[in-house]
Parts: C-alpha cells; structure tokens; sequence
C-alpha cells in the first residue's frame, strides 16, 4: 500500500497554531509541496512576515527568516541578492503586504526581483483580531469599521493582481483560493509555477490565495469558505493576471 | 480572585461580573486579563482584585479565589492559591483530584450542568453563581445590577438566562 | 457611578471629550481596543476615525491635522513608535503639538506582546533625530490615563510641542472604574499659526521644519529649548507616598510603579521606612521632587519593566548625591510585590 | 483498500474535511474531544473510501494521510 | 493697454530658487493661476514635499505645510479631514511621490482621497543632486547609475498615471508636459479640472507633469526640452489615464 | 602615497576592503557621495548596490542580507536614520550584525544640512524601542573613518549585533589624506546561525526577534545584556590628548573633537593646563578612561555639536564627582576654537 | 502695440522664452549680466511682438508680463 | 586657504589642487566644502588648510589668503582674513576696493583673462597659479603633480589647459 498523500516533508511537526478551518494551513502546506517536488528545501530561505502567520518559522523546514511588518519583501531582497542561488520566498497577509508594506510590495515588484511571493488575501487583519484590512471588501463589518466599511471614509479595496500587473518587472502574477479541492489543485499548480519562475530566473512571482479567516469574520470554518465564494471570488476575480511566458497581461481571467 | 479557563469559555466576561458587583459596592476593583501566548484559542485568564484600599498590582499571582474551567489552569495557578483561599472549578471538565489541605475546593459540573439547562456557554455564569454564594459578600441584587451593566440592553434576552445561570450555580 | 473601562478604551473616550475629533491609526496589540473605540464613537459625533496604511501615515495625518488647528492623535505601541519616530521629529520641528499614545510591549525587535517599560529613553531622549524633546506623561491607573489625556492636549497645546502618554500593555488592557470629565471642560485654544486657509485676512502660514542656514536654525532650536526650560520649571509632575520620612525611597511609574506601592505597604508593614516616588511626567523629568527626596533618604530603588533606563535620570536629577539602585523585569514581566519588597529589605 | 488516518492530536475538528468528502463518509466525532479540546475528525465508513484524498487536500492541518 | 499676463496673485514675489530653466518654476504658476482662477486661494493649503521643490511654501501665497519626505499625501489628508471645506494640494516629486510614498500614494488615491496632487515627473531626484529616481528611464545615467540605469538590478520605471489607474478611488489622473506653450496649456488645463474636481468633491485627481532637470541632465534648458520630448513623452505618453467624468479608464491617450 | 578622499567616499572604499560587498541605500544629503562611490564600484566587483525605495526598505535588505551571513550596511543621515529604527531594533532583537552610517545633518524635523551631532542620545540610547544597544564608533578624521569601518564590521560580526558610524557632515564632505588597508587584512567570520539555506545538512535555522513567552523574551534580553557587559569590558576606546596633568579635560568626540583639540593647543600656549578626551566609541562609552581622567581634573567640559546630550553620560561615567560642564553649538554650526577657549578659560 | 516687461532681477538667462518665441525677436543679453549673474531676456525687435505670450508662458520664473 | 566664489566657478577643484600641493609637500591638509542656503548656483567655498601639525577643526574663518572669485564671497570673508594675509581676487568680476591696509591683495582679471586665452572656465586655475606664485611654498613640479592628481587620466586634453592656466596666472 503506497502513501498517496502526506505531510510535506518541508513541514516540520510543530502543530500550526492557526485557528480551527483556516485556510492559512492549506497554503503552507501547498508551498512545502512545491519546495519538496522542487527538491529545493536545502537553497530555500522563507521569509515569514507580520500576521497570524507571523510564526511560520517554525512550520516550514527550510531556513526561516522574520521581518518587520510590511517588510517581508525589502527583507527577501536583501536575502536575494547575498545569495543569488538560494531560493527565497515571501509569506504575507493583505495587511502586511498591501497596507503597511506596499511602497515595498510595488518597488520589489518593479525591480523584477526574482522572487517568489504568497500573498494570502483574507480580507480582515487576523492577528491583530479583526481590523479592516486594505482588502475588506466594501460594507463588510470588522473591528474597526463596525458599521461596514464605508468607501467614502475608507476607501476602496487594494485589488493587489490588477495593480502589480501594471509593473513591467512582474512576471507572473495569479489570485487563487483554496476552497473547494479543485481550486485548492490550481493553487497548487500556481504555487509551483511561482518557484519554478525563480529558479528559471525570471523574476517576480506573485500568487495571491483568498483565504478565510472564520475567527474574525465570525463564521464556522464551513460558511467561511462559502463567504468567500459568494463574497470575495466576485471582487476578486481568479485567474491569472500576468504571465511574461504565455503573454497574458491584465485582466486575462482564464484558469 | 483569578477566573482561567480557555480563550471562548468567557471567564474575561464572567470576571467583569465580579468587578462590576465589587463596583457597586463601593469598593476599589481591578480586571486584568492575559492570554497565552497563543494568539487564537490558547487559555485566557483575568485577574480581579477587590478590595478597601487602592489596588497596587492589579496582576494577581497569588488569588484568595480560584475559578478555574480548565485543567491546564487549574495546574497553572493551584499551587498559587493563598493558603485559606477556595477553589471553584468545572468538574464536568477537570477530574484532577487536589491534594492542598490548606484550601477549600467546590467542585460544580457547570459545563454539564449548562448543557442540561439549556444555558450552552453559561457555564461560567454557574460558577459565578456559586462563588458569589460562597463569597457572601454581596447581595443578589448588587449582583443583578451588576449583570445588567455587562450586558447591553439589546441583549436583554441573554440577561435572563445569566441570571437563571447564576441562580442556577448558587444552588450547587 | 463611575463605569468598569479598559485603559485602552477610556484613552479613546477621554480623547474625545477633550475636544479630539481626529484620530489616526493603525493596528497593533496591546492597543487595538483604542482604535476599535474610536472607529465606533467617531462616526456618531461627526469625527475621524481613519485607519491608515501603516504608522507612518498615521503620524502624518496626525501632523497634517494639527497643521490645520485642530486636537488630533495617534496611538501605537513599541515598534509602530519607532516608525512614527521621524514624523514626531518633524512636528516637534515645527512646533505642533499632537498627542502620541504609546501602550508599549516587550522589545527589541517585534518582541511579545505583553507590558514593558523599555521605551523609556525613547521618549525621554530620542524620540527621533536631532534635538528635540516631547512632553511624556506616565499614568498609572485607568483613571490617570483619562485625567492625563486632557493635562496632555491642553499642554501640548500651550507649549506648542507634541506630547506622549508612556502607557504599557497593563494599563491598556485592564478594566478599573472611571469617572469621565464632562465634555469641552478643556480650555479651547486659539491657533493664529495653523494653516487652515488665510481668506485674504492675513500673511500665509507657514508650517515648516527646514532651515537651511545653520543661524537660523540654531536660533529656533536654542528659542524653543528656552521654552522647554520654562516647561522643565512649571510642568513636572510627581507623586509622593509616604516620602517624608523614609529611608529608602522607590522611584517607579506606570504599572511598576503600582507594584512597588504594594511592597512600599508591605514594607510599612513590617516597619521598615520606605516610600514611593511616582514621576507623573517623565519629561519633564520631576527633578524637584527626587532633590528634595535626596536630602533625606539614604538610597533609591528604580523599578523598572526594562533593563534599567529611568535609574540613569534619578542619577543626575539628584547628581549622585545618594546611592541609586535598579530593580528591574523585562521582556513583558510585570515584577512581583514581593521581588520588589526583596530589593528594598536589602538597603534598609 | 484505500486507507485514510487522522492524526487526532493535530486534528481541529475543523469540519472541513467533511465538507469536501464526496462520499461524506467523514465527519466530526462528536462524542470525543482530543487534548486540544476538539472534536476529532474520523472516518465513518472505511469500506467506502476511494482514496481520492480531497479530505486530505481540504484539511489545514495536515492532519490526513491516505494510503491507497 | 491691458495686462493679458503677468505674475498670479497666489505665487509671491519671493523669486524662486530653481536653476535656471528648470520646469518647476512653469508648473508653480500653472498650479498659482488655477488658484486664481477659482477664487480658492483664501482656503488652500498646500502641502511642499521634500525635493527640488521643499521651499514651494515660500512661493505659494496659500497658507502651506512642509511634509516629510515621501509622506506628503498623508499630511494632505490630515489636512483635509480636518478642514473638509479646504482645498489641498500636495506638490511632489518622482522620489518623494513613487519611491518613499508609494505606500501614502497608492492608499490616498485607493481611499479616494478628495485631494489634487501634482506630481512632478523629471526621472531624477533633483535636490539631492541627481541620483536615480523610480522614473528614470532604462539607461539613463544618473549619479547613481554611473553605467547607465540597468533594469536587471535597478529594475524598471515605475508609471504612476497607470499603476494608480487601476485603483477605484481615483477620478482622475492625466499625465501633461511643459515642454511648449501648446502642452503648457493643455497642463493649465489639467491642473485646473484637478483642483476644480476638488471642489465639486469628486475625489482624488493627479496630474503628472513631465519636467525637466537641466541641472542633473547635463543639459541646457532648451536641450533638455528636447531630451523630455525625444525620451520621456515616448516611455510616458501623455493623456487621460482616468475620468471618472468622461469614463475614461487606463491607458486612454486623448488629450 | 595616500590619497585625498571625501570622508564619504572613504567610508565607501573602507567598507568594500572590509569585504563588504552589499550595500543598499537612500539618497539624502550629506551622505550622497557615499551611496554615489558604491554605485560606480559595487558592479566592477560583482557586489551589490541597490537604491533602495526608502530607508526602511534598505534597513530591511541589509537585515536579509546579514540574515544571508554576508556583511552587509546602509548608510544616510538623520532624518533617514529615524525611519530606520524599528529595522535596527528587528536586528538588535535578531542578534544580526550590520553597519549603519549616520551622517548627521541638523534635526529636528528636516532641520538643515549642516553637520551636527544631535543624534547622540538616538545612537546611544534608542536607536529603536526596547532594551538594546547598538555599538557607536564616532570617527574624528577621514583616516579614522576608514580605519573604524573594518573595525566597526568585525566587532559587530564578534558580538553579532549592529554598528554604527556616528558621522557628520563635515566628516563626511571634506577630504583628507588617507591610507587604505589591503583587501581581505579582515577576520572573517564562521556564521553557522546565518539563514543561508541547510543544504541538508543541519537543522533549519530561524532568525527571528518575535518571543510571545515573556519568561523566554526576557531571557534572551538578559542574555544580550550579558553578551553587551563584556562589550563594556574589552571594546572602550577613547583617545587622551595632554590629560595627564590637566585641570580641565574637554570631552569631545567626532568634529568637535577637533576643534576641541585646536583649543587645548591654543589654552596650552597660554599655559593653562587643558587636556582633551576623545571618545572613539560612543556606546561603549569609555568610562574606565573617564573614571581615570576625574581622578585629577579639576573639571570637565563637554563639547558638543547639539544641545547638549553627550554631557549626560559623563556626568554619570563619574558619578558626578566633578564637575561638568557643556558648551555647543547646534543647527549645523561647527563651534570655533576661540569659543572653546573662552569656555575653557572659565573654568581655568 | 503689444508690450512686453522682463523682470530682470528675476530672469534667469535660461533662454526658453527665446526658444518659444514664434518670431524670435527675444533673446538673451550677452551684453549684460544682472545681479544674479545671468545673461537676461530682451526684447529685441520690439515693433514686432503680437503679444502672444509665448514667452511668457514658457518662462520658468514668471519673469515676463505681456501687455496688449 | 579660503576658495570662495560661485558654483560652478571651479573654487572646490581649486583647493583640491592647493591641498594635493600639500599632499605632495608631505604636509597635513584637510579640504571642507561648504555651499550656501541655496542649494542650486548659490555661492560655494572651501577651506583647505596645509600644515605642518594635525589639523583640529577644517573651517576656516580666519584665512591667511583668500581666493575669492564672485563679490558676495568677498563680502563674507574679507573681515575674517588674519592680518598680514593674502587676498587674490578675480577683478573682472569684483569691481570692490579693500579699504583693510593690513593685508597684501592681488587683483587679477582672471575671468577677462581666461576669455582672452581660450582658457574659458579657468579663471579658477589662473588665480591657482598666482596663489602658487606668492605662496611660493612649492615648485612648479608640486603643483603639477597635484593638477595629474587631480584630472582623470581620460582627461588628458584638460590637463594640458590647466597647465596654460596655471603658467599665466602665476606671471601675473
Ligand atoms: C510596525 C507594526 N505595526 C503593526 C503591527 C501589528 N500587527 C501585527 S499583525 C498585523 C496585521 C495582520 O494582518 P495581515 O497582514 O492581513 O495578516 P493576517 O493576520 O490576516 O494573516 C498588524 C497590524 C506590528 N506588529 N508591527
Ligand atoms: C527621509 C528622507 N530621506 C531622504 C531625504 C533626502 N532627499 C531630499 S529630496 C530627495 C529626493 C528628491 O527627488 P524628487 O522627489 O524626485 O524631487 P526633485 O528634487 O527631483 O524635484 C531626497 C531623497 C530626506 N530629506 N528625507
Ligand atoms: S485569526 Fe483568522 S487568519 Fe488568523 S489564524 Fe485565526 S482564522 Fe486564521
Ligand atoms: S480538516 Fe483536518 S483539522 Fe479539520 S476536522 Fe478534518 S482532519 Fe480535523
Ligand atoms: S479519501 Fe476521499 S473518499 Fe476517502 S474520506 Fe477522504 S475525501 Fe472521503
Ligand atoms: S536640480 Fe533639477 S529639478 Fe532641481 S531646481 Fe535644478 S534643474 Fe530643477
Ligand atoms: S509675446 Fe509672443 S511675439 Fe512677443 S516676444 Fe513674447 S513670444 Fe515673441
Ligand atoms: S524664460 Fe524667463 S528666466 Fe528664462 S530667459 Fe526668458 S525671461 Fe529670463
Ligand atoms: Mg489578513
Ligand atoms: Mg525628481
């Protein structure tokens, strides 16, 4: 009987501490997947930010480094560029990389560093309990819009894919969710291309997951992920929004 | 007096009650709460101190009263408890048996209890109920008041069942 | 009756009944739950609660608001402070007043999120680039974080300069009664200097930090540090708990400082002569009180919730005249009565 | 015969792998909290599984190994 | 015998400190007249950034504000919340708005802002004598891209009219130049709809000028005409990117 | 022959025969030469220089970089410095070596251009918030700028915390003569920690400043703590220049140290017995070579390009036993020397 | 006739007024340096000018008021 | 030595070359820029000290000679020269009298000079060479050294210009 699924092996066994359902989970296992089919876990450096996730130095098996809030990728850069042959990835909230780190976002982004980004879009800061994040969607209520996010007051939503596409140094850029099998398998795939686009040397990779945070949208793990489906998918459009190789460029919403 | 239980188990609300009812009474409080260092879903506690003199820290190592809705809180802080001090702790949760002679342990089946009622997530309230009979220190109307300050009055509804909660915890 | 609030929260009510209506934020534990209030009453009472992209921007709306005259603030801890650094640099560069609020947590780096004191020298030395000085108030209670909100506005105000409140995570997350002043007690100030539109009556307003040559701005430097000495002289604060006859008195503030008036009774208890000396301000550091306190006390005992920061000004406001000691946790330790009693026993 | 295993410990009783169970023949044990204090996930009927690994896929905690 | 043209009343009469030639000074007054023409002066403020053009607080009649470097838009919009009646403008260049204020520009116009900002574009930062800017074009020697601005390590330019034209806050966004008296009116046009959007409380509306820098060029003032026209108007062509107005959305390149 | 060099350029040419190949920048005056000499000589040498978007980006790619186990350094100027702080703390907190060039120009806010030493207290008491320190070296000549580069990477390397250069405009603009050091005369370092990727072959390592558990947070501190005692034991460095028999002893560092020197030439000539103290390193502060000098002197004079901070920790080196006195000039104005004389003449 | 007025205190020899000039009857004084140490703007023909205010509109320093 | 004129008149690269001089001479020397409030063509000087002991502070306020190439740079420094120095001045540019009679001053049409001798942008070397001349500290072998010193080898047209300059100045 042969294993046909199991913990990557660029997991460690710390247990995540994240909430039960989140989906921060199944993104960290699918990026020690690609490390592990890439057979890059000893040249990988992570980069983990400011955000529930901020301990996954801890869960991935590589070398991990921890970087201020919203300076994950001005971290990764200096990583790179000491170690042009390590593999270095970024794994950021909406908070992290859209508010606070967006001048370093869009510079990483523009220089075509040869990166690999996971931009876990969830719509809410989740550590902090539940700000408005630049991704909350509008009228959605948090912490600190307790009457919906009003757009005249607070603005629109970051839509992080459209934006970057714009920047010639990127070159792939693709939103995914992982709430159903399917989705979670384009993910997958998405995540891969991102470190294989890194070590082919062709600079910046995003991969933007929308992802659920059932603790401060106040849903079970279940309603979540269908919260995000009926709410995020229609504001956030999947697909993939540039690719230097097939030629695709803004907007392009094919799978 | 020290309420810990898990983060969810409402022993921040359960010990506002208390301060609340301390309040009213005219005396000198304080609520402090901590957490784990978990962020999500880790044990969550608050310390409360009331009492005729002003309050110097408010962070209590050493509790008169311990009410305690989980084993990994009761095992934090038992060994804490001032000699003389009462335990009150969730036996329907925590079967550990406590071998300080020195103190006096009520133990109340409050989370079976709040099941069988009809009062799901009131288990605090049941132990609250209880402490305060034990406590003695002030009237059920202080405590009553006391609730009403904590829940907002769109909440009427779950007034009510605090109260039958606590009513319910005073009797064990 | 008074009301059961969080530090945090009565920060944000006492804010507003001072008069404050702009409050500029981003989020981070231990004082989410003031931005949280905010963006809940600001709305109702036709004020702003803006949610910045980072710290940074916060601070700067801060000092675009107080540019255009009115009472505004911002509210962080440890390291978004060190991120506002350069903006606050800035506004004391141009003699705006603001109020910063800073709930600090253990340090360095991201550190934990539980109480510290270890940003003292930040905000009493160097709260940014160049010389400068903030006012610095340190509450310790709930109901001296309200009180202090208005003494913090008002004084910023008066001496043009921005003003600081050094909480830490004790005092911003824990409940204790309160009574809130009733609102627009505070004394309303007139601000010919702010840039809120000329309409043809006046010379344009010029808010502005940059002074390329060196005499003038030596000048402006050397000006407002004459008005820092005039604040050094009428603003110190400082409480004095059973002083006058002690032995050895513990200098302590904010939270600690709660702690050691519990080991100052427990000491009493025991005989032992021993008091607590609570700087209210921190800058102005109460120089007056820790002299006069010097002419009778054989030692001081700092307590500190860092490595030992605020022992050094105890030093030189008293010239060393009487041995000071340091007692100090760090890393989001809140010392123990009983620690602190320890230290005391050993120099009485 | 295909063969899932639920690592209890780490178990969340997240319910999300019972969600994508195309036979739900996954579910939370409700008569069981693990050490955490959840209901652990467990297969009901192990004769059913087809291995296809979509409980696995869906489970944050990498709490599911199948064998097949 | 009228006056057909001569000095605005909201430019003082301190006589500016740029080099000789140097655009700046053409856009100062095209910024002046608006003013005037809109009767506003008496309620404007504007924010002077950190550049070549910090000392605009000495020119501009309107009461003024100095703002850090880069932090411009965030000063603007204390400004504005304070004093919603105002009128703010912030006066930036390509250093301090596209590289230290990415993050303030970005979320001011994703906020929507209703602010004006002029946004001078001369692809170097000038005061500080003439280091690579965000905008400066590949290739381009700069003091601190002595070989020529190389995209592999310095990366690419960044596009302000585009990158911010994807962002639903903003109402409008034009990029001009002042390179003849035709394209000077054309901005005198666009800065004006950018302050009168203000007034009519449409949001946020840039407008970025081409200029020049004769000085960190390494040209006279009427080559450094021609170098604009020859390099930048080809890299960044000038139009309407956004209107919320005349829906015109990216990319549109009428003037 | 040696060659003439800007003190910027120097500290350049310095650090890459330091074996620093990795410099990430800001444009700000008056540090610009600097970043403008790596840019033209980074890509012959198949090093990095990277124009960052901002201080606080480049902050962060020297902290990845010295993550990476290469040395690494920024350099700018006060303003910039200020936003760097939080970053410097993440590398205090991550015990990551690094250097930091500080420039300094006139503050507060913009300030001016001007040299100035106002970020003393920023450099020796909060570069950030939290309990930490970074070591301070304050050069006084170019030659000394180029020597105190290597030194400055190897001790940070030893210690495995930060650095800085404690600069100022006028050191970093004028030039002197200088001798530069062959490449490769450094000890270079084993980093086993370094985030360079395991290869296999040992566990995964983690750079981090985040410690949730106050019990463990505080144990690291105290640890570092420990680690900067023995800093202050073995990397004080002062220079002593006609102290052995003087009344009065000037302490002064960087460029005032030099027009601190000039005085003590001239008071000499009139024969007044005057000596000058020149802090080398700023943190540690040389408070053994204090403590010596106070046991004649009748008085100290500080001389300080600010107003007034260095002053402070020598009050406090000697535990007030001597007077000390302050004299300085601030907004980018260098004292003269006949000024320093007359203040000196005071005292005689 | 159209007039125009170069504020010489102000100008600042950069020429762009003579580039802009349809007519080219505006150039720069090589003759005379003002107080700042520039060449400034003349009108040399000014019999000429329509009072177009080209100049005017390209002159960095707001130097020139055009009368018509 | 003070240089002080406009920028863009050549003052720093003039004292580089005196403090090459110096250099060479094997003395100690120290060269500060310092530009005024205006940070673009406002007045620019440097202070370049040669001698025989270290130097303390590099800002010269007092110079022994003055080299003043623009009318405000004389304005400023003239006061400030030690009795008994040197001031050379650009005469086509400053038109001035000194009234001070302590001090020796040179007047030379420096800039009309350099205009005549295709020598245009000189003006800065030609008063170099005078300064030289009276200075006498050096050889002509010195102060050739330090103008290679001082001009990129690819530079090697300007060179041979600046030597012209140099020569002139110096028979003035
Ligand atoms: C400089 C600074 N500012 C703020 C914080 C507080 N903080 C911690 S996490 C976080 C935001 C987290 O949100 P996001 O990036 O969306 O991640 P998530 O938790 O949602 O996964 C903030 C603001 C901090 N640690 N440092
Ligand atoms: C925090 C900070 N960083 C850097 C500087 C230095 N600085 C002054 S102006 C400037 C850039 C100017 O370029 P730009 O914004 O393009 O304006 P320009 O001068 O070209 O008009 C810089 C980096 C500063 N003053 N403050
Ligand atoms: S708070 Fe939200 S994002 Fe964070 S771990 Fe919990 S569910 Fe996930
Ligand atoms: S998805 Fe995983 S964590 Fe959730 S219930 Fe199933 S096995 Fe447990
Ligand atoms: S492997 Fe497939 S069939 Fe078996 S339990 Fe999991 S989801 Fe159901
Ligand atoms: S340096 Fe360039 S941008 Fe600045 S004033 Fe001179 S020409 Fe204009
Ligand atoms: S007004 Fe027109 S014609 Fe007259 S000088 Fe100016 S540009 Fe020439
Ligand atoms: S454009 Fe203006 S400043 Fe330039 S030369 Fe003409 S008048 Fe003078
Ligand atoms: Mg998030
Ligand atoms: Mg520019």
């Amino acid at each position: 009987m042969a294993t046909i699924f199991q913990k990557p092996h660029a997991l460690t066994d710390a247990p995540l501490h994240y909430c039960p359902g989140c989906t921060h989970g199944i993104v960290h296992r699918l990026v020690a997947q690609a490390i592990d089919e890439l057979g890059v876990e000893g040249r990988t450096v992570g980069v983990a930010s400011v955000g529930c996730s901020v301990m996954c130095y801890d869960y991935f098996a590589c070398d991990m480094v921890q970087a201020p809030h919203g300076r994950a990728q001005a971290v990764a850069t200096g990583l790179k560029r000491a170690k042009p042959d390590n593999v270095i990835f970024t794994y950021q909230g909406d908070g992290d990389l859209a508010a606070i780190g967006t001048a370093e976002t869009v510079h990483a982004a523009t220089r075509g560093e040869n990166l690999t980004v996971i931009f876990i879009n969830n719509a809410i800061y989740g550590m902090t309990g539940g700000q408005m994040a630049p991704t909350s969607l509008p009228g959605q209520i948090t912490q600190t819009t307790p009457y919906g996010r009003d757009t005249d007051t607070a603005g629109y939503p970051v839509k992080v894919c459209e934006l970057l596409s714009t920047l010639d140094g990127v070159a792939f850029a693709q939103r995914v969710t992982v709430d159903c099998v399917k989705n979670v398998n384009i993910a997958r795939k998405a995540i891969k291309k991102a470190f294989q686009n890194q070590l082919d040397g062709k600079g910046y990779s995003i991969v933007e997951v929308l992802s659920t945070c059932p603790t401060n949208w106040g849903l079970t793990p279940v309603e979540s992920l269908e919260w995000l489906r009926e709410n995020m998918i229609p504001y956030y459009p999947l697909g993939v929004y540039k690719d230097i190789d097939a030629g695709v460029k803004k907007g392009g919403a094919s799978q | 007096m020290v309420f810990a239980g898990f983060g969810g188990q409402g022993v921040l609300f359960a010990g506002k009650v208390a301060a609340y009812a301390g309040l009213i009474k005219g005396k000198e409080i304080s609520w402090l709460p901590s957490y784990g260092p978990e962020m999500r879903g880790g044990t969550a506690n608050c310390s409360v101190c009331i009492s005729d003199e002003p309050i110097g820290s408010p962070l209590i190592t050493a509790p008169n009263y311990l009410i305690a809705m989980n084993l990994p809180s009761l095992e934090r802080f038992i060994d804490g408890v001032e000699p003389g001090g009462t335990v009150i702790l969730d036996s329907s949760l925590i079967d550990r048996e406590i071998s300080r002679g020195d103190i006096t342990v009520y133990r109340v089946p409050s989370s079976r209890l709040a099941e069988e009622n009809g009062l799901t997530g009131l288990s605090n309230m049941i132990l609250v109920g209880k402490l305060f009979h034990e406590l003695g220190f002030c009237t059920d109307e202080v405590l009553d008041e006391a609730m009403q300050k904590c829940i907002p009055q769109r909440k009427a509804a779950m007034l009510e069942l605090n109260r039958r909660a606590v009513a319910l915890g005073a009797r064990q | 009756m008074k009301v059961l609030m969080k530090g945090n929260e009565a920060l944000g009510e006492a804010a507003i009944r001072a008069g404050c209506r702009h409050f500029f934020g981003y989020p981070i534990t231990p004082q989410t739950e003031l931005a949280a209030y905010m963006s809940k009453r600001m709305p109702k009472i036709g004020g702003t609660y803006l949610q910045a992209e980072s710290e940074i921007a916060a601070v700067n709306m801060v000092l675009g608001a107080s540019a255009a005259g009115v009472r505004a603030m911002t509210s962080s801890s440890s390291p978004g402070i060190s991120l506002k650094s350069e903006g606050i640099s800035y506004m004391a560069g141009s003699d705006l007043p603001a109020l910063i609020i800073n709930v600090q947590r253990g340090g360095p780096g991201l550190g934990g999120i539980q109480p510290s004191q270890a940003d003292y020298w930040q905000a009493t030395k160097a709260t940014g680039h160049g010389d400068f000085q903030v006012l610095v108030f340190a509450p310790s209670t709930v109901q001296e974080m309200v009180d202090l909100v208005s003494d913090a506005f008002d004084t910023a105000d008066r001496w043009r300069m921005p003003a600081m409140i050094l909480a830490d995570g004790m005092l911003g997350q824990m409940m204790e009664p309160v009574e809130l002043p009733e609102e627009g007690e505070h004394a309303s100030t007139e601000k010919p200097w702010a840039a809120n539109g000329h309409s043809n009556k006046r010379e344009h307003n010029i808010i502005n930090s940059l002074y390329l040559t060196p005499d003038k701005l030596e000048e402006l430097v050397v000006e407002r540090y004459k008005r820092y000495e005039q604040v050094k002289a009428t603003e110190q604060r400082a409480e004095e708990y059973l002083c006058d006859d002690a032995d050895v008195i513990i200098v302590a503030y904010g939270a600690s400082s709660r702690v050691a008036r519990s080991a100052v009774n427990k000491a009493r208890e025991k005989g032992g002569k021993v008091g607590l000396l609570r700087p209210i301000t921190l800058w102005p550091f109460p120089t007056g009180a820790l002299q006069k306190a010097a002419g009778h006390a054989k030692a001081f005992l700092t307590v500190e919730m860092s490595m030992g920061q605020m022992v050094d000004d105890v030093k030189l406001a008293i010239d060393c005249r009487v041995p000071v000691h340091f007692f100090g946790r760090t890393g989001g330790i809140i010392p123990t009565p009983g620690e602190v009693l320890a230290e005391v026993e050993k120099l009485l | 015969m295909p063969k899932i295993t639920v690592d209890e410990s780490v178990c969340k009783g997240c319910g999300l792998c019972a969600n994508a169970c195309p036979l739900k023949i996954i579910s939370l044990d409700t008569g069981r909290l693990n050490l955490k204090g959840y209901h652990p996930a467990r297969l009901m009927e192990p004769g059913r599984c087809t291995g296809c690994a979509s409980c696995a896929a869906m489970c944050p905690d990498t709490a599911i190994t199948v064998e097949k």
